[in-house]
């Protein structure tokens, strides 16, 4: 399968969706010169700094029969746009009694790890799925972030896609042909026996070089990837997590209220799930703290592969696992 | 009866609606048979009727917190919109919005917004979206001289005359933002003023005069129309009622004097109208009383169908949520 | 000891630190005459309808030496506000390395229960516990309102006062003089062996309802009220925890993010409450809808009760309880 | 040398500095040794400079993502600066801000600010502060012609306005906002056009003219200092380099004859300035000369300083997040 990185796969994603259907417009205040070349500056359009307005806008036009993409940029200048989002856009439907579909996705760049410091770099999804009426979307490889794009433009629902800034130049297969990834399905990216690691974006793949290096010492871990935040694939979590009697959920958002605290809420008020735990359930998670400029603290402040191997030994402790009794 | 005649009884007509149906909803939320927060838009009728007059079925509105005028003068049902206010299953809504949520995609009424200036970029949305069409539809957005405060009005008007966007803005300055004259929270009281900065125009009106409203809105929507961008239509009303209720109405501290003055015949704006049409010989003393008790006896039944309409069952919680 | 109301107590609590430091200043949409008539126009301010400017404008002016308390009014008008919320206010003092403290508090009304719908009733409170850099206040009586107001009033970080709609009307007990509550220490309003129930607001007031009438079936139930969410007491929730083995918590928000998936991360991640635990952990909570306007469906998707009650019976069931021994 | 000799032969050293300090920042980035995003003011310097010295110590500003020169401009020290740039202990922030967020305090540099508009409602709350203390300080925020598309600009006018506030509005019409030229996001380029609705003075003024810029902001300040409060500044400037870069320049579509115009020697901020001082026979070309090296000494220990410093400890990392 041909490889390419994940900004291409959500490139290819736009050009499809809009040669599919003359309905997808897309907006933001950057220029988007290849979209703007092919559909012309009609469907692409970019806008003044006025984030605020032009979400609204996404949604009339949604609501008056436009598939709108809108993107954001960084997810910290959606909060400029907060009331169109939490008090319109996640309230729209359910409050006019579903007389209205409002099909509107939109996009934004999230995370750190890139020293671009406080306002530049911020993880606040939890914020948004805490909210009735958003589909939220997170993909961590270019084939999921390419369907999953493909699929929120498709459907009929406020979406929010967050793009990992530190994906956004990693590689990976990705199907030819109109490929698409449901919303609200999780992926086991690992099969593993012992612990089950639920990781977020960026901290998938670094679970999934943790549970390899792990691996020599013979601990098995399998590596979950929700992949939609909301939808959350709260059954796919629970079953590895009955598997493997272990958790650890790995991500870069502070803990507080955060996606992590959710899976473990969700993970220990299911009793059969509860039940299966053999150890307490760990998040791995930033230090809450704006995120810092300068390397040292900022590495300091983001989860690392030393964390996420802590909390998996943490869990294990004194546990009859393969990877104990291989010691 | 003629086209034109046809056209200003149902004016009037309207106006009338508007205003009996609002005293009704303030007694009916005294009587707490409707629930939540009331906002009524007596005294302020000739804004929305003038501006919809001029409009298609086809066009799209956003409106405000005080919404009922809004609604009927782009033809919603009133019996849909009396079981929303009743909480009921048959209410546009389906009981899930009330008051401040009434909407009607079918006919162009985007939504009320409870949230001051939180509609105006929707309706922004839907006039791109009459653009992206090309069938020459317009959109209008209604907000108060409040919402003036608010920064989405200021990017709205930017968006829409840059992107030449077919929007009216309809500012009805009924010179109080909840208990705050306009004067204590702007500096200039006349909005129209914005208007230049964003290069378009910006028209001041009577906005207790339905025919100069009227009229006004019909030269901003054929410019709009024929591609010549957006225009701010500054209508000067007065609300003649507390700004809102919930088990009771909020104080008024406005003086019983001024009261007086804009709720007298000459500022009146049904009874101005009335004048207007008695003048040209339009309508009779008794034509007004028929169309009064035509509308109570459409009102009183609107309160029967909304009571006959049961409550949404509590299993139809989750209904709606997301679309399919 | 004197009864007066959550409103009564907490205007009390703005008079006594406007009396006590002439620092203190107010704004808002909506004027406060009482205040105004006692400290002036220029002290006590009536704003346009601005949310962002004069959320920043409390902020600028905390920056600059005052200590300004700003009311939002409903806390879904807050949104609009938002970035001056998250970018600002959250990040200003460590962004900028600590050289400066911003004592200001906001204010909001919060909660359902009302008939006012969406746009009018919400409970977002994780959304602002998960930005690093606020403290964030709830109290549930007269007294903690008072005590709570002027703690956070007086104290030197950006803090975020919510105010339960419902509790606006109901008495209390309020101690006369100089009343604070420190922030950060949760209250145990009611002691109990079977199980912890940890309430927020009112539903503080509805644990304790359920738990008298639960007491006469010899259920005895511990009810805690956390008071501050940031920060939150985790060390008082789980030595309830540890002794009673099981948790209930219940909250008007959604469940998804929320204060109460806090509550139980906090309690499930930690080992030796963890290991206490005698049942899964539970959440009662508001469906994830935005608030419905009809009172059948308001009722239905707000917590009540008969729900805190199952929760408490599920968590109990099959339990060697005080409560069931009596059965 | 004359009181007024020094002043202006400052206000050059102090350009000189702005535009050697991002250059050289230009190259630090390239080469890798300090991070994150940086956005050079080069060509602007007249705007920071023209300003801040108009201002007392004791007058606050707020600044924009592009704030370096808004902090020398203020009296910022270089080491520190440098040293934030580098991530280090010693920066402004202890490493934590980096190039977006420096601040001092102490000298009334209120920080800068990487949301587009977001330092605005913040320089009107210390205009408010201002205002309350009495002792006729001033704040100005500094702001895009980009950021005229927020609702923040039009809030904060409005408010500052009416309540009279001492507060100065910069707007630096670069004529772009990153990859987009005003016109195309703003149906009127002149940004002064705003002031009219607010009831506030708005003037434009020649932003590569640092004399200019100082008088402009001269008569704002002392209408400000009186109680008249706000004016809206509308300089016009240009921006000579890209908008931004990371570990590379983001793309710089303008034409390079558009560039060569305004890096000209009849446009170029600082060769005006030269000029002007020179034709006063302030400065021979060897002061400027000496300026220059002296400036130049200053940025290489500036630099040694901030190499010198230690990166914070990660142990640190959570202290500052609470007052105590
Ligand atoms: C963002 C926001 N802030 C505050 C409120 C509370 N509020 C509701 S109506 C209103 C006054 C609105 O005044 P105006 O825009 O003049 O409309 P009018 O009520 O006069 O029709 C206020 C402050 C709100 N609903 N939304
Ligand atoms: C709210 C917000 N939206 C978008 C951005 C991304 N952004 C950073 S600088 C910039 C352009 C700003 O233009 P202008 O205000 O003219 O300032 P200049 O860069 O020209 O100095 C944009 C869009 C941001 N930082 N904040
Ligand atoms: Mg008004
Ligand atoms: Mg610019």
């Amino acid at each position: 399968m041909r490889e390419i990185t994940v900004t291409q796969a959500l490139e290819e994603a736009m050009i499809e969706e809009m040669e599919r259907d003359e309905r997808v417009i897309t907006f933001g205040t950057v220029r988007a010169p290849a979209l703007a070349n092919k559909f012309g500056d009609r469907r692409v359009r970019f806008t003044p700094i006025s984030e605020a307005a032009f979400t609204g806008i996404g949604l009339g036009a949604a609501g008056s029969g436009f598939r709108p993409v809108v993107n954001w940029g960084m997810v910290t200048f959606s909060f400029v746009a907060m009331d169109q989002i939490v008090n319109q856009a996640s309230k729209i439907r359910y409050m006019f009694g579903g007389q209205a579909d409002f099909p509107v996705t939109f996009r934004c760049t999230t995370g750190g790890g890139i020293q671009l410091a406080a306002q530049h770099s911020q993880s606040p999804y939890s914020m948004f799925m805490h909210l009735a009426g958003l589909k939220i979307i997170l993909p961590s490889t270019p084939a999921d972030a390419k369907g999953l794009l493909k699929s929120a433009i498709r459907d009929n629902n406020p979406t929010v896609f967050f793009e990992c800034s530190r994906l956004a130049g990693v590689t990976g297969p990705v199907p030819d042909g109109d490929h698409t990834v449901p919303i609200g399905v999780a992926d086991v990216k690992r099969a593993g026996r012992d612990v089950t690691v639920v990781g977020l974006a960026y901290y998938v793949r670094e679970a999934l070089a943790v549970a390899d290096s792990l691996a020599k010492e013979g601990i098995s871990i399998e590596v979950v990837d929700p992949r939609t935040l909301v939808p959350m694939d709260a059954e796919a979590i629970r079953a590895s997590v009955r598997r493997t009697g272990r958790l650890v959920v790995v991500d870069e958002a502070p803990a507080t209220c955060s996606a992590a605290s959710e899976i473990l809420a969700l993970v220990t008020e299911d009793p059969e799930t509860f039940r299966a735990l053999e150890a307490p359930v760990q998040r791995v998670c930033a230090a809450p703290v704006p995120v810092p400029y300068s390397p040292t603290l900022e590495q300091a402040a983001l989860p690392d592969r030393a964390q996420i191997e802590a909390a998996i030994r943490r869990v294990l402790e004194g546990a009859p696992t393969g990877g104990q009794t291989c010691r | 009866m003629s086209q034109e005649k046809t056209e200003l009884v149902e004016i009037l007509r309207q106006m009338i609606m508007i205003r009996e149906f609002d005293l009704l909803a303030v007694e009916l939320r005294k009587a707490k048979r409707i629930y939540g927060a009331l906002h009524p838009y007596v005294g302020e009728e000739a804004v929305a009727v003038g501006v919809c007059a001029a409009l298609r079925p086809t066009d799209r509105i956003t409106s405000t917190h005080r919404g009922h005028g809004h609604c009927i003068a782009k033809g919603a049902d009133i019996n849909r919109m009396m079981a929303e206010l009743f909480g009921r299953a048959d209410g546009y809504c389906k009981g899930k919005g009330g008051s401040m949520h009434i909407a009607d995609f079918a006919i162009g009424m985007l939504g009320a917004n409870g949230i001051v200036a939180g509609g105006m970029p929707i309706a922004c949305g839907a006039a791109l979206a009459a653009q992206l069409e090309d069938q020459g539809a317009v959109a209008a957005c209604f907000f108060g001289d409040g919402a003036t405060g608010e920064g989405e009005f200021h990017e709205t008007l930017n968006i829409a005359s840059l992107w030449k966007l077919p929007l009216l803005f309809v500012c009805e300055n009924n010179r109080y933002g909840a208990g705050n004259a306009v004067e204590s929270v702007r500096p200039e009281a006349d909005i129209s003023l914005h208007a230049p900065a964003y290069g378009l125009p910006g028209v001041s009106v009577d906005g207790n005069d339905v025919l100069a409203v009227r009229e006004a809105t019909r030269e901003a929507v054929e410019r709009a129309r024929r591609g010549g961008g957006p225009t701010l239509l500054h209508c000067k009303t007065f609300r003649w009622l507390f700004h809102a209720m919930r088990d009771v109405p909020q104080p008024d501290m406005r003086s019983a004097d001024l009261l007086a003055q804009w709720r007298g015949r000459e500022r009146d704006p049904i009874a101005r109208f009335e004048g207007v049409l008695a003048g040209r010989d339009l309508v009779t003393a008794a034509d007004v009383q028929a169309i009064r008790d035509r509308v109570k006896r459409d009102l009183a039944a609107a309160v029967e169908f909304a009571e006959k309409s049961p409550y949404p069952d509590p299993k139809d919680l989750l209904v709606d949520m997301f679309a399919g």
